[in-house]
């Protein structure tokens, strides 16, 4: 098979595996266990198919483009290092999935397990094959996210949600970091490709953008490798199955950041940058986490802090930026992962069989399960760094790099101690490990009695350990040609000589390590009482990662951003409407004064004094319309009614007859409507005064600056632009066809009905829609309490009529409206002649569909004043909705219909027709688009104004049925 | 005839009154007969009482009638605005009983009252059949009801009743 | 010289309507009651419309015509509206 | 004419046809309106997706335009059909089809008239797209924002007209602007037709051309109240999140509404051949756009439910194109329409979710999941037993669903939301292309800050609410999910994984539609046959 | 008649404006009418002031554009006029709702407290 | 003003002589309007533009407009007859609800409806008498 399908199916295998196995019904543990069993194998021997290729200091790749003008391809690349990787991953993959397969309890829904490890390991694959520097990221996200489904399975648990969400919030962060450094070295080298990449060391080191570059990435290894200071999420991660911890802890999640390290080792290492922050987080790391560990009660807790030491060793080795140091690194990389994934499965077997992890209550369980006790055993020798284990010797390594010289600087000069005292608080927390568990005497206290595990649980643990072992003792022949192609990827010719031996002779790393293993040992002795009892590590006893990380979190993510939102926003209107006015007044001034901008002087020529003295009565209702609106609505409402009849005189005298007209009907349709909501509306009484404090006059006072400032730009904006010669715009055009190509004399009406007949067709659109939701609203209306009686007035004239005996009931209204409503009633046949009038003239008058479609609403809605609603409902069957529908529906047939001779829709024709005795009547179908714009504004119009008007029926039928009641 | 010109005087009122819009000629004469059958027939749904015209030869008398009064109203309400001060009147509401029961006669009547600068229709009681009106120059209250009942009431009796 | 005094007569008259139209305004204002404003906007209706009249006597123009038309045949509505407003709190029954 | 070029006038015509005729069937007859409004639905799929091909089947940066009533530019109204506006059309479709399907379970019962609100409101937005005249366009703003009114009130609810009401006031606001900004334009140039104004324009004379400016500047705010910038914005989280789930998942697009007629009249008003207009608004837009993402990002976090996260979230996105549209280089346009197709499609499915989410929950979880963490409460202390749950079927299907669109919100890989962040970050870094060596810009270091942060906060707020909804409760509510209410959530979060597939293929034709927009000539030779721009077109 | 007409404008702009800041909603109807006159008389004054030459052509012979006040910000104002009334009847039934829905005419629904 | 060149001048004095009676009178009742002191009153006021102001002006156009246009231009009269039967509604309209409010709060000045119908009682029985 060629290596690009091979290298394809080991990225795809897991995913598809992790595909098919959700899809398994909750009870089939041994399907899901086998498939995901076998697809760790078969990448893992995938892997060993493609050694010939690494071996061959080559690497296997496959390219498929994706986002090609991006510089985003899927390629997948195998070399060395990942090819050393993904054959732990999938090998300890393996080992972790037999021994789940047996951890996990029958009751638990398994098939989900699966399929979170078999993407977390697909994932976990891609980040080490990826060729592409974005795709890595893609991957380095892919893990996070499978790492949390994987820490929170036990999702009922307070621990793993908050573990879960914590690891996934650190580490997507450090990943999002990640991403943005990647984007940079994108920018520096101009490829994302991991080729070309590494093969510009000189430029990225050389870069003014190296050192973000280098913190952003830093960023996103040292969350995911749980370097200081973003160690804290990994113990609480514990509270995933063992399994989960001893994948993740181990061979994978973690060893993301450390491998990433390694990867780019070539083009960022060797800088004093580089050196220091990685020297600072792994040194703290390798510290803290050892001494952290000693004081942990939790099994896997000591494994965790452990985790985290050994990868700041590993991390420090990667700071020192010398090939040696490089290939400890690697080297320890392997046995941490080897050793670590052991342990974490013995831990778990020990909590499988006792039913408890705390140190504190076990005791001398190497009585009941030696095979397992004596795996554990040599599996914490190693982590402690014992002769004849492969952890030793890669530990020999790192003493001998940490006391080379390779920079100036204090940290350089501390690092052979810090290596030292690290070294040896390993040694003390594995033995306080084994010492607890399995030694001392057999503890009766037990939740369960405690015996040998199933043989296929311990049987990972066991080549676990065997490994270890024999890497240990013969480190060359083993693991020595493999560890040479992974470090021949990273390093190319720069790779050192190097030996991997157990005895190098009497050196002074050899020093150092029985110096560790001393002290170590010594400080067990003199320490294990108090280690034991202790109620949390020295100095560091209230300082929770979790709390602060949570206390943090809330603060940043809650506390300040609520205090944010409400610094920056708001949720009242009155500061929206304010903004907007103050925008867009910043907005249309902000040019002028850029600009500098002279308006014309100011010029009385031409000014009639009737036409001043109208906008003098105009302005005077305005501004008393404003002034009166709070408490007297009816007065407001009769100012703005002034207001609007100056502004129609405007128009006459300012030559738009058809505006006025318009403008007209709309007003005294609009006021009629007004007046029907304002029965609904609160009764308010000037004499209620609000409180009126310095801070609201305060704000009225703004305010009226604002307004006073916003009318004066219109005024400045009109009168610039009003005194300025016409532009020689489209206006000529219309003009001059109205008559030979539109066929009407009225040329705002033949743009309305054919230039620009689609802005009403949209326009009448507008109206129908506002009916239609009018009438959705209106029929849930629910009036507020008090104004759901009857109005005062009506109360009163009923009572009245009630108390006499000459009277009855409903007298005074009927008397009311007795002669009036003769005439209204009569006037219904003259308004209707009076829209036909108004429609049919339309296209060579003042007049339209429009106009004539209000004046017939009006019409309407002076009967239902007349008489009342259900007086002109018992005679008139009137349906709104099907005027609506069939107005649209007429206009767009009429537009449609051009379609038919092949021109644009609304393509108008029009032509003077001769009929005998009649003379010459002009038929255009502009006329017949009108028909249907009437149509609809009737339809609509009236639809609103019986939809308020039956309010009153319905409140008053609602009384009437309590009455009855 | 009545199913189809329910009410000619109205339908002929809306033809005239479409070829006072649109100017005289044949074709308007069609298309005005049109629109004013069809809004005469609109009526219909409203079903409002079928005026009656008994006496529709009196019809420019009152108008002569109404025209002088209105005339004289004017001048004297003109005068009491523009002397001010200076004048003193008196206004005050008149009950008038009527025998008019004819709502077409009672609307024009309306017309007529309000028309009229000085006198102001303001309540009218169905049941017992009583005016009021206002008058803003009332020297006798008398005379008004007697002005009322026999220069209108009665003539508006004998047009529509 | 008709024009003469055409303009002159019709700018007169116009004034002469708007300030009646002010007239009327500074009584809506006033009040004092809310029956005397509706009255008011009624009558400033009606003087409006006589201004458009003239406007189109001005301009010697009879498309001002609708404009005045629909004030007198409709402006009447809203003022029917406000009056029953006064009279019953509710405009439709 | 080409019977194809009909098509262009379709997408508005064909909702409005239904609209209407909708109105013509009884109210009480649920099942014909929507079989009618499915239908038209259909239809408009198929034919914006034809017309997405009719548009990228053009040559290099062509359009095709329509003149409605056989009126010629720039004295009638013209349809302009290219790239971007059918990009535009489809998603509106796509969208509309999901919420509709949607729908289907209960809201289209919930009150009047939804299906004939609901194709006017598509008939507005396509109409707002596809036209090339001001005054029109403003037109088609109404009818679309109408029918949102409309819809947005559908199934009456106190909350719902309370914020109903802000909304409409703003809106009512932001119209006026925008004629005042429409007539101001005319008033100085005399024309109304965008390409022709792009023309005109170079020869406004320097006087006028400061008042041009100022109208300019008021559109654009009408614009910015649209597309939701700060400080104009505060109405939105709450509006779109009292909307009826289908509702608030089509509002998805109206948002991009505002920004596809600033990224329009940018480019082609004052892209870099305007002269001294060249660039004008882009540090408005920019700032804005900046400050709008860190305010959404704020309102992400500081969100007591996931509506008002969703609503600050389209905020974010609204942000994002904005600043995009600002930096103005065609790689950064690519990205920015890739990102807005992504976000939109995420957003929309976001809204669905809720719904069916919120019918897992218990009442007020969301709250209680913020201020037990705020309070460090323990909820149970009960033994911790290590023993996993089986998830019911439902409840696992709107996880999952839950899960990818907080990937998609928070721009995590491997959903399209990743691709679009990197599409628009790594443009943004490297303006002149990939690899063509160029300085940064401090606001490019800002703009990819506050978008990763952004991404963060929805993670972080998006992970409270889905622990606490789908893994902490001990009973589990299962939710009655219906197929038609899971399918168009599912085909949203498909199409979103489509797009992560095809990435290649989106961004080809994004860049292609960049490219146009940088070179408007294309487009105003189309709309104004006979003009200078087409002579120069023609002489390429 | 320019500096008549831009006052006019003016003026009823910020009363509209000061009414739109106001708490009730029956103010910020009143305020968005107001303001509506007073862009509709912004965009007819677009189009420049003539008297006594609206754009309704005498004959159907050639036409000399010159006579004639431009016609299309009228149709526009047309066009907004309609606009305008619909958004205005809707505003009113949104406010009556909310009215009826919250029993508050302020604005945001609820008295603003203190 | 071209169109008005073309008048005689006997009609242009006509035109001016009602064009400005009708302001006039229209003015005489605003200033009506303004000086009188109840509700009551000012109604009497806004007729005189209903009817004479607004027949003059009305005449002034047609005689305008026929002598211009050298045929009856009479839809003037339309204006006139609408003017005089939609003003009766709204004073009708607006003076009983004038009359209710004065009632309903015991203002002195207005009758009562007993008042009213004993005071046309009295007139009645006086007749009898
Ligand atoms: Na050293
Ligand atoms: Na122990």
């Amino acid at each position: 098979m060629p290596e690009a399908a091979l290298l394809t199916m080991m990225i795809v295998l897991p995913f598809a595996g992790s595909l098919f196995t959700v899809m398994l019904p909750a009870r089939s543990r041994n399907l899901a266990g086998g498939t995901a069993g076998a697809i760790a194998l078969a990448c893992h021997a995938l892997a060993w198919f493609l050694y010939p290729v690494v071996a061959d200091g080559r690497s296997a790749r496959m390219s498929i483009d994706w986002v090609p003008s991006l510089g985003l391809e899927f390629s997948l690349r195998m070399d060395g290092l990942a090819w050393l990787f993904a054959l732990l991953i999938t090998g300890i993959g393996f080992l972790v999935v037999v021994y789940a397969r047996y951890y996990m309890a029958a009751e638990d829904p398994v098939p989900r397990f699966f399929s979170y490890f078999l993407a977390f390991m697909g994932a976990m694959l891609g980040i080490v094959v990826a060729g592409n520097l974005i795709l890595l990221v893609v991957f380095w996200e892919l893990t996070s996210i499978a790492s949390f489904l994987l820490i929170g399975y036990w999702h009922h648990n307070q621990s793993a949600r908050d573990g879960a969400r914590m690891a996934m919030t650190v580490t997507a962060m450090g990943g999002l970091a990640l991403f943005v450094g990647v984007l940079i070295i994108g920018h520096i080298v101009g490829s994302y490709d991991l080729d070309r990449v590494l093969a510009s060391g000189g430029l990225i080191r050389g870069h003014d953008l190296y050192v973000p570059a280098l913190v952003l990435v830093l960023l996103g290894t040292f969350t995911k490798s749980a370097q200081f200071p973003f160690h804290f999420w990994l113990p609480h991660a514990m509270a995933a199955p063992t399994p989960v911890s001893a994948y993740l802890h181990s061979a994978t999640m973690v060893k993301a950041g450390v491998f990433l390290m390694a990867r780019l080792f070539p083009v960022m290492a060797g800088t004093p940058e580089w050196f220091t922050l990685l020297g600072l987080a792994g040194m703290v790391s390798f510290v803290l986490g050892a001494y952290l560990a000693m004081f942990q009660h939790d099994l896997k807790g000591i494994l965790a802090y452990s985790t985290i030491s050994h990868l700041g060793l590993i991390t420090m080795l990667l700071s020192l930026g010398s090939p040696l140091g490089a290939v400890a690194a690697i080297f320890h990389m392997v046995n941490h992962a080897t050793f670590k994934a052991s342990l974490f499965m013995a831990a778990g077997i020990i909590d499988h069989e006792t039913g408890t992890r705390d140190l504190r209550r076990l005791s001398g369980l190497f009585a009941y399960m030696p095979i397992t006790g004596t795996l554990a055993m040599v599996a914490s020798a190693a982590m402690a760094g014992v002769p004849l284990l492969n952890g030793f010797i890669s530990k020999e390594m790192f003493f001998a790099e940490a006391v080379e010289t390779h920079e100036d600087a204090l940290l350089d000069t501390i690092a052979p101690y810090v290596a030292v005292l690290g070294s040896a608080l390993a040694v003390t927390y594995s033995l306080r490990l084994i010492h607890s568990v399995f030694l001392g005497a057999p503890s009766e206290s037990f939740p369960r009695q405690p015996h040998e595990p199933p043989f296929f649980m311990r049987l990972p643990v066991f080549l676990l350990v065997l490994a270890c072992l024999i890497v240990g003792i013969v480190p060359g022949v083993t693991i020595g040609p493999y560890l040479h192609i992974a470090v021949l990827s990273v390093l190319g010719p720069a790779t050192p000589d190097y030996s991997l031996a157990v005895w190098h002779g009497v050196t002074v790393p050899l020093i150092m390590s029985v110096i560790a293993l001393s002290g170590g040992f010594l400080l067990y002795l003199v320490a294990a009482n108090r280690l034991e009892h202790s109620a949390g590590p020295l100095l560091f006893r209230h300082i929770d990662g979790q709390r602060i990380f949570e206390q943090v979190q809330v603060v940043l993510s809650w506390r300040l951003a609520r205090l944010a939102e409400a610094w920056l926003g708001t949720r009242r209107l009155q500061p929206q409407l304010l903004l907007l006015v103050s925008a867009a007044l910043v907005a249309a001034f902000l040019p002028l004064f850029w600009h500098g901008f002279a308006p014309a002087p100011l010029s009385f020529a031409n000014a009639d004094p009737a036409f001043v003295a109208l906008w003098a009565v105009g302005g005077c209702c305005a501004v008393a319309a404003a002034h009166q609106a709070k408490f007297h609505r009816v007065l407001a409402l009769a100012l703005l009614g002034g207001t609007g009849l100056v502004t129609c005189t405007t128009f006459v005298w300012l030559s738009a007859p058809d505006l006025a007209a318009t403008q007209l009907l709309v007003e005294i349709v609009t006021a009629v409507l007004i007046l029907l909501g304002l029965r609904w509306l609160p009764k308010r009484s000037e004499l209620i005064h609000e409180l009126t404090t310095p801070m609201s006059r305060l704000r009225r006072g703004r305010d009226l600056a604002l307004a006073i400032c916003a009318g004066g730009g219109m005024s400045v904006l009109a009168y610039a632009v009003m005194t300025r010669e016409a532009p020689d715009g489209i206006a000529a055009f219309f003009l001059e066809k109205s008559y030979s190509e539109g066929g009407g004399r009225n040329v705002v009406n033949v743009i309305l009905v054919d230039f620009r007949a689609f802005d009403t067709f949209g326009e009448i659109t507008v109206l129908g829609i506002v009916a239609l939701t009018v009438f959705a609203l209106l029929r849930r209306f629910r009036p507020a309490p008090d104004s759901i009686s009857s109005p005062e007035q009506q109360l009163l004239q009923r009572a009245y009529d009630e108390a006499h005996p000459d009277r009855s009931p409903g007298a005074t209204v009927v008397d009311y409206l007795f002669v009036p409503s003769v005439i209204m009633q009569w006037l219904f046949p003259v308004i209707i002649v009076l829209a036909a009038y108004l429609f049919l003239r339309g296209h060579d008058a003042p007049g339209g569909g429009f106009a004539a479609g209000v004046a017939m609403a009006a019409g309407f809605i002076l009967q239902y004043m007349a008489a009342g609603t259900i007086w002109v409902e018992d005679r008139l069957r009137v349906l709104p909705v099907t005027w609506m529908g069939s107005g649209l529906l007429l206009a767009l047939l009429v537009g449609a219909a051009a379609w038919l001779f092949d021109r644009p829709f609304l393509t108008s024709h029009f032509r003077y027709l001769d009929i005998p005795f009649v003379g010459e009547v002009p038929l255009a179908t502009g006329s017949l688009f009108d028909l249907g714009v009437f149509s609809l504004v009737v339809g609509g119009t009236v639809l609103m104004l019986i939809a308020l008007a039956h309010q009153s029926v319905r409140s008053l039928r609602a009384a009437r049925a309590r009455e009855q009641v | 005839m009545s199913r189809v010109l329910p009410y000619p005087l109205l339908t002929a009122s809306l033809l005239l009154m479409w070829l006072l819009l649109n100017g005289f000629s044949p074709g308007h004469v069609v298309l005005g007969l049109a629109v004013a059958v069809f809004a005469s027939r609109v009526m219909v749904a409203l079903h409002p009482g079928k005026p009656r015209l008994r006496r529709w030869q009196l019809i420019p008398r009152l108008f002569l009638l109404v025209v002088a009064d209105v005339v004289k109203s004017n001048v004297a309400v003109t005068s009491i605005i523009l002397q001010g001060k200076r004048r003193q009147w008196t206004a005050g509401f008149v009950a008038i009983p009527l025998k008019l029961r004819d709502e077409i006669g009672l609307a024009v009547l309306a017309c007529i009252i309000t028309s009229t600068p000085g006198t102001a229709w303001i309540d009218y009681d169905q049941a017992s059949g009583v005016l009021l009106i206002h008058v803003l120059d009332l020297a006798d209250e008398e005379e008004w009801r007697e002005l009322i009942r026999t220069r209108y009431e009665a003539l508006l009796r004998e047009i529509f009743e | 010289m008709s024009n003469v005094i055409l303009v002159w007569s019709v700018s007169i008259a116009q004034l002469m309507l708007v300030l009646a139209m002010a007239c009327h305004a500074w009584r809506l204002l006033r009040g004092p009651r809310a029956q005397d404003r509706v009255l008011c906007l009624d009558a400033m209706y009606v003087a409006a419309m006589l201004l458009v009249l003239t406007v189109g006597i001005r301009t010697g123009s009879t498309l001002y015509f609708e404009a005045a038309l629909v004030i007198a045949l409709l402006g009447f509505v809203s003022t029917v509206a406000l009056a029953k407003f006064l009279m019953r709190g509710e405009v439709i029954e | 004419m080409n019977w194809l070029q009909h098509l262009l006038v379709a997408p508005i015509l064909l909702p409005l046809a239904a609209g209407a005729a909708l109105l013509l069937v009884e109210e009480r007859r649920h099942t014909v309106k929507a079989a009618l409004n499915i239908g038209a639905t259909a239809a408009l799929l198929v034919i914006t997706a034809f017309l997405v091909r009719l548009a990228d089947s053009a040559t290099p940066d062509a359009a095709w335009s329509y003149p409605l009533g056989a009126w010629p530019a720039p004295f009638g109204i013209v349809l302009v059909l290219d790239r971007l506006s059918a990009m535009m059309l489809l998603l509106t479709s796509v969208l509309a089809a999901a919420s509709l399907t949607f729908s289907m379970a209960r809201w289209h019962r919930a009150g009047p008239h939804f299906h004939s609100l609901f194709q006017f409101l598509l008939m507005g937005l396509n109409g707002a797209f596809l036209t090339g005249d001001l005054f029109n366009l403003f037109v088609f703003f109404e009818v679309l924002l109408a029918a949102s009114y409309g819809l947005l009130l559908h199934g009456t609810s106190a909350f719902r007209v309370r914020t109903g009401l802000h909304y409409i006031v703003v809106n009512l606001a932001a119209s006026l602007l925008f004629l005042i900004g429409v007539s101001l334009i005319y008033g100085v140039t005399g024309t109304l037709n965008m390409a022709d104004l792009a023309v005109r324009l170079p020869l406004v004379a320097d006087g006028e051309r400061v008042l041009f400016e100022a109208g300019a500047a008021v559109l654009g705010v009408a614009f910015l109240v649209k597309a939701g910038v700060w400080p104009l914005c505060f109405w939105l989280p709450g509006a779109y999140m009292a909307a009826a789930a289908p509702v608030a998942a089509i509002f998805a697009v109206l948002t991009k509404v505002g920004v596809y007629v600033l990224l329009r009249l940018t480019l082609l008003l004052f892209g870099s051949g305007a002269g001294e207009l060249s660039g004008f608004g882009s540090s408005v837009l920019l700032f804005g756009g900046l400050a709008t993402i860190a305010f959404g990002t704020f309102g992400i976090l500081a969100s007591q439910t996931l509506g008002r996260l969703a609503g600050h979230s389209l905020l974010v996105s609204s942000g994002t194109l904005l600043a995009a549209v600002a930096m103005a280089d065609a790689p950064v346009v690519s990205g920015a329409l890739f990102y807005m197709v992504s976000s939109t499609l995420s957003v929309a499915a976001l809204y669905l979710l809720i719904e069916l989410v919120e019918r897992a929950q218990q009442p007020g979880a969301d709250v209680l999941a913020v201020t037990m963490e705020a309070y460090d409460e323990e909820m149970d202390d009960a033994e911790e037993e290590e023993l996993g749950v089986a998830t019911p079927g439902a409840l696992a299907l709107l996880g999952v669903c839950f899960g990818c669109s907080a990937l998609l919100l928070a721009g995590l890989p491997p959903l399209s939301g990743f691709v679009a962040k990197f599409a628009l970050l790594s443009a943004a870094f490297n303006p002149a292309g990939l690899g063509e060596a160029a300085a940064i810009a401090w606001t490019t270091w800002v703009f990819a800050a506050l978008l990763i942060l952004s991404g963060l906060a929805v993670l972080i707020a998006m992970l409270r609410t889905g622990i606490r909804t789908f893994w902490a409760p001990l009973e589990v509510i299962v939710p009655r999910v219906l197929v038609v209410e899971a399918a168009p959530v599912a085909l949203l979060i498909g199409l979103c994984l489509a797009v992560t597939v095809e990435a290649g293929e989106l961004m080809r034709y994004t860049d292609a539609v960049a490219r146009s927009l940088h070179a408007p000539t294309g487009y105003i030779g189309r709309v104004l046959p006979g003009s200078a721009a087409d002579a120069a077109e023609a002489d390429r | 008649m320019e500096l008549t007409l831009s006052a006019a404008i003016g003026i009823i702009t910020a009363s509209g404006i000061w009414l739109l800041l106001r708490p009730r909603t029956y103010q910020v109807i009143i305020g968005l009418s107001l303001l509506s006159y007073a862009v509709n008389l912004f965009i007819f004054g677009m189009g420049r002031l003539r008297t006594g030459a609206p754009p309704v052509l005498e004959t159907g012979a050639a036409v000399d554009p010159a006579a004639y006040t431009d016609p299309v910000p009228q149709a526009l104002v047309l066009t907004a006029i309609v606009i305008s009334f619909a958004t205005t009847a809707l505003f009113l039934v949104v406010l009556l709702a909310a009215r009826g829905l919250t029993g508050s005419d302020h604005v945001d629904g609820r008295e603003p407290h203190g | 003003m071209t169109p008005a060149e073309a008048l005689p001048g006997w009609a242009a004095l006509l035109v001016a002589f009602c064009v400005l009676c009708g302001a006039s009178l229209t003015l005489a009742g605003a200033v009506g309007v303004v000086r009188f002191r109840s509700f009551f009153e000012r109604i009497h006021a806004p007729t005189l533009a209903t009817s004479f102001g607004a027949a003059g002006i009305l005449l002034g156009s047609m005689i305008f407009f026929s002598v211009l246009q050298s045929r009856p231009v009479l839809h003037e009269v339309l204006i006139f007859v609408f003017v005089t039967v939609t003003t009766p509604v709204t004073l009708m309209l607006l003076a009983r609800a004038a009359l209710f409010r004065n009632r309903a709060e015991g203002n002195p000045g207005v009758p009562s409806r007993a008042d009213m119908l004993s005071s046309a009682q009295g007139s009645l029985g006086g007749e009898r008498r």
